[in-house]
């Protein structure tokens, strides 16, 4: 398994994966301080890809982590951190997201005996606010996901002009396309759609609605180079918090 | 003085029917062999709240009737999914669950920990929380001018459940980066802890040692529960048991999976 | 990165006239050869704020000349009597202060750390303290009624200046039980850090002391500064020069006493 | 210095500190956990002579105390558990105190350029309303320090009904005597006068109003075991925290 892995590591197609984490990089830009926070294997990648071709910057804070972690006064710390505006980027999900940038993480129907139950907000009702930079992260791109208005809002896209909100969404990322998001506007806008997938079909699996440029670029291929470090130096890195996702994606386990 | 407890049994003696118990995040050591005795002890009817996320323990604790009343910021198993017992107790009511966020739980319990009546924390306004959150409320910034926000009620749990890598014979306990633990014991009417191991000697005879030392001051009782986090595991020291949580995954997605679970894994092993 | 300084004085520089610096308790490990060095250095106009006392550092330092404003619990030389250049400044008007009590400023470092605009305390109401502490305010309990309780402004300093035993060379800080030096690096924009020594090895690999370690993350500069808070006690490390302390209280009851210390502590003495 | 020490060490005769301290310990009664902060010799005498005496009950925290002090939570840690009601006796002095209950420690005159400047409020304006129950100590009774009203108000005696209040004053000790605090009232009541001081004495010294008993008790004399206690368990751990003031009244030092 290591020696078939090695003899293919670095000229294996570009993996799915591979691709999404190489988009968040570029839609992070240049900071201070990346936090990823649970259950987050591809933003996670992306993160440790930044500080890979950085050389050990940006400060990266896997919330599961105890090596890619610098907490020391224990859970609070990331919100504290965040709360002071030190963390520049985080990454939320939802079950639902809808065209102004709301993330459910709740459940969908009657709020005490719902149709589904998502596992709950986490710290989306905080982090959301603070943090200047948050990536929107979802691979299942459907209308079941990518919904007109979410049943329930764990944290909105915005808020009224008075509500304290330095933070909030830039980009949403799925498996199929980057919408890049304007705060002013609270509306995605198609920014490039991946290699394989088309304008037309992200048009027939989003649920809300969203500025369609007349030209929409085809994501670009991830560089040799960043192929490179995401199987050599991150997927290894990977694998302390995401044994299961590492194994999957690149065959890795922890060092 | 803290009671060195001769079983789990003993030092879960102040864990009884709807107390608010409070439950650490699933990656700070969860004290899982306690939570099967707490099982087995057969508790009902508990204020379960997790600083600030849980996973297969309030899962357990949920699909063996323990709980009332959940107030979490998140349930998950993580990379093994949804938590099966908790999802399916939230959709057909059996809990009532109290939706939080996770520096929501910090403050609340920081403000029972300092002692005051309420903490103030940014974000949640416009977040559907806040509809169903009577007890949170949203106030003007005194320091502000059209400024609005939150206010949250100190949490005060009547007992915390935790477990750690370590504690001496005056009950000291050795905590470590964990520091929401000591905030979790100061916030608590009462904290019972199970430890890998008691050692000798005083932690807090030794700085290195005392800067990640809960004081036996707060603590009710510690009894020794070695590999107490089995299946999940213990920073630092022990990892997750992958298999275990795969299978648990796979039986607690029914009902009568779960049954079969507990009955092998709970109910028919005893605290070591 | 933080910088791993070559002298005291690089380090200091973030330090600059009329900034808000944070300085920690006389008990807590003072970087008092930083402080020589700031006084050398001729730094002016410091808005001074203790977390929640200090006893020679601030007295020092309001002596030298280098404070306008100073924001404390109280200074004082605890068994060497009265601070006798607090005493003084305060006496002629020379410094204008801000009383305040020890949980007031760990509150409003707190509500700083948590990025929250203000912090409750209990306590307060009918004290003089009020009256001269209009930047604090009394509001109604949002979730009581008829219960006034005092909400008191976040504390952002500019730079918070601690020493501790050890630092390594990525920036990480070891500060053992002195947690309020963290809650003051995180409240602080720039902190700067006088050490004992610079260890190898990263201390954050080992859990043990990693429990006790301010993270390099929150840290502009370290130095070394070997014995660098004498003539007072690093807790755990050395003990306070007592026959120091009674020769400064001595001298510096005069102004030309204090002169005299300054010439041959301070000025005559560059770091080592 | 040790031998002579020794030589004398049960038979001295009792000292002022040792009168004082047993007065304290006495006051307290049966508590779970004494803490002591700065500059506060005789009420550390007193708290550690209450574990001496309970086999290490009393919990005793000296705030200046490296081995006395089971605090790893940083310097607020103290005013925390107090606010948690976990701090059952706490201690507090004045440049000035009053009457009411009030204690002055910040000064006397003109806020901004005061005749007289003390060190500081220290924890007094949240430890005097949390703490059930506080001592007032001032080895200097008179009526420079005894005064009818404070010039300012670090803490007050007591509050209006409504202001959460679960602590204050419950005594308070001087060199002459023991004043016993009536919160309700927010009154002194002289208590006992201590043995070559008299009753006509304290009224002299004391400038505020109390009552005063028909007939008033002389402060008892410390027992034998007390001042066994004192001497043999309780100097050697003083002079750790309290170098100067226990080399000065016993001759001791820290082991």
């Amino acid at each position: 398994m290591q020696s078939h892995a090695c003899l293919n590591i670095d000229t294996a197609p570009v993996r799915d994966e591979e691709l999404l984490a190489d988009v968040i990089t570029r839609v992070i830009g240049d900071v201070r301080h990346i936090a990823v926070g649970n259950a987050s294997p591809i933003p996670a990648m992306a993160a440790l890809l930044a500080r890979a071709r950085g050389g050990g910057v940006p400060y990266v804070s896997l919330l599961q982590s105890r090596k890619h972690n610098f907490f020391t006064d224990g859970g609070r710390e990331l919100f504290d951190c965040a709360g002071q505006g030190r963390i520049d980027v985080f990454f939320l999900s939802g079950g639902e997201i809808d065209g102004d940038g709301n993330v459910n993480l709740v459940g969908i129907g009657d709020y005490d005996k719902p149709s589904v139950r998502f596992p709950g907000s986490f710290g989306s009702a905080h982090l959301y606010y603070v943090v200047p930079k948050v990536v929107l992260f979802r691979t299942e791109h459907s209308r079941r996901t990518l919904v007109p208005h979410v049943s329930f809002i764990s944290a909105p896209g915005g808020n009224a002009p008075n509500i304290h909100r330095p933070g909030g969404p830039i980009a949403l990322v799925t498996n199929r396309c980057l919408f890049a998001f304007d705060r002013q506007r609270r509306r995605f806008r198609l920014e490039s759609v991946h290699s394989g997938h088309s304008i037309a079909e992200v048009a027939e699996q989003t649920g809300f609605d969203y500025d369609c440029p007349e030209t929409v670029e085809v994501t670009p291929r991830p560089s040799d180079e960043t192929l490179r470090l995401l199987r050599r130096v991150v997927a290894p890195q990977l694998a302390e918090v995401y044994p299961q996702f590492a194994a999957a994606v690149f065959g890795a386990r922890a060092p | 003085m803290p009671l060195i407890a001769p079983t789990i049994e003993d030092a879960l003696a102040p864990i009884r029917d709807g107390i608010m118990l409070a439950a650490p995040r699933e990656v700070a050591g969860v004290p899982m062999e306690a939570t099967r005795a707490l099982i087995r002890k057969g508790v009902r009817n508990l204020h379960l709240v997790t600083l600030p996320t849980s996973s297969l323990q309030a899962d357990l604790l949920i699909g063996a009737g323990c709980v009332a009343v959940l107030e979490t910021s998140a349930v998950s198993l993580g990379e093994f999914g949804p938590a099966p017992r908790f999802t399916a107790a939230a959709k057909s009511g059996g809990i009532r669950i109290k939706d939080a966020t996770c520096p929501a739980l910090h403050a609340a319990f920081q403000a029972a920990e300092k002692g005051v009546p309420f903490m103030p924390l940014r974000g949640i306004i416009g977040s559907d929380l806040l509809a169903h959150r009577p007890d949170w409320r949203v106030i003007d910034n005194p320091f502000g001018a059209n400024d609005p926000i939150v206010v949250l009620p100190a949490i005060r749990p009547d007992v915390a459940l935790i477990h750690a890598h370590m504690a001496d014979r005056a009950g000291n306990v050795w905590i470590g980066r964990q520091r929401e633990l000591a905030t979790m014991a100061h916030a608590s009417a009462k904290t019972v802890v199970t430890v890998e191991k008691i050692v000798d000697g005083n932690l807090l005879d030794d700085p290195m040692a005392a800067a990640g030392t809960l004081p036996g001051f707060y603590i009710e009782a510690v009894a020794v529960a070695e590999n107490g986090c089995w299946p999940l595991g213990l920073p630092d020291h022990y990892g997750a048991d992958l298999a275990h949580l795969g299978e648990y995954a796979r039986l607690a997605a029914t009902t009568e999976g779960f049954t079969r679970y507990l009955e092998k894994y709970v109910h028919a092993r005893r605290a070591a």
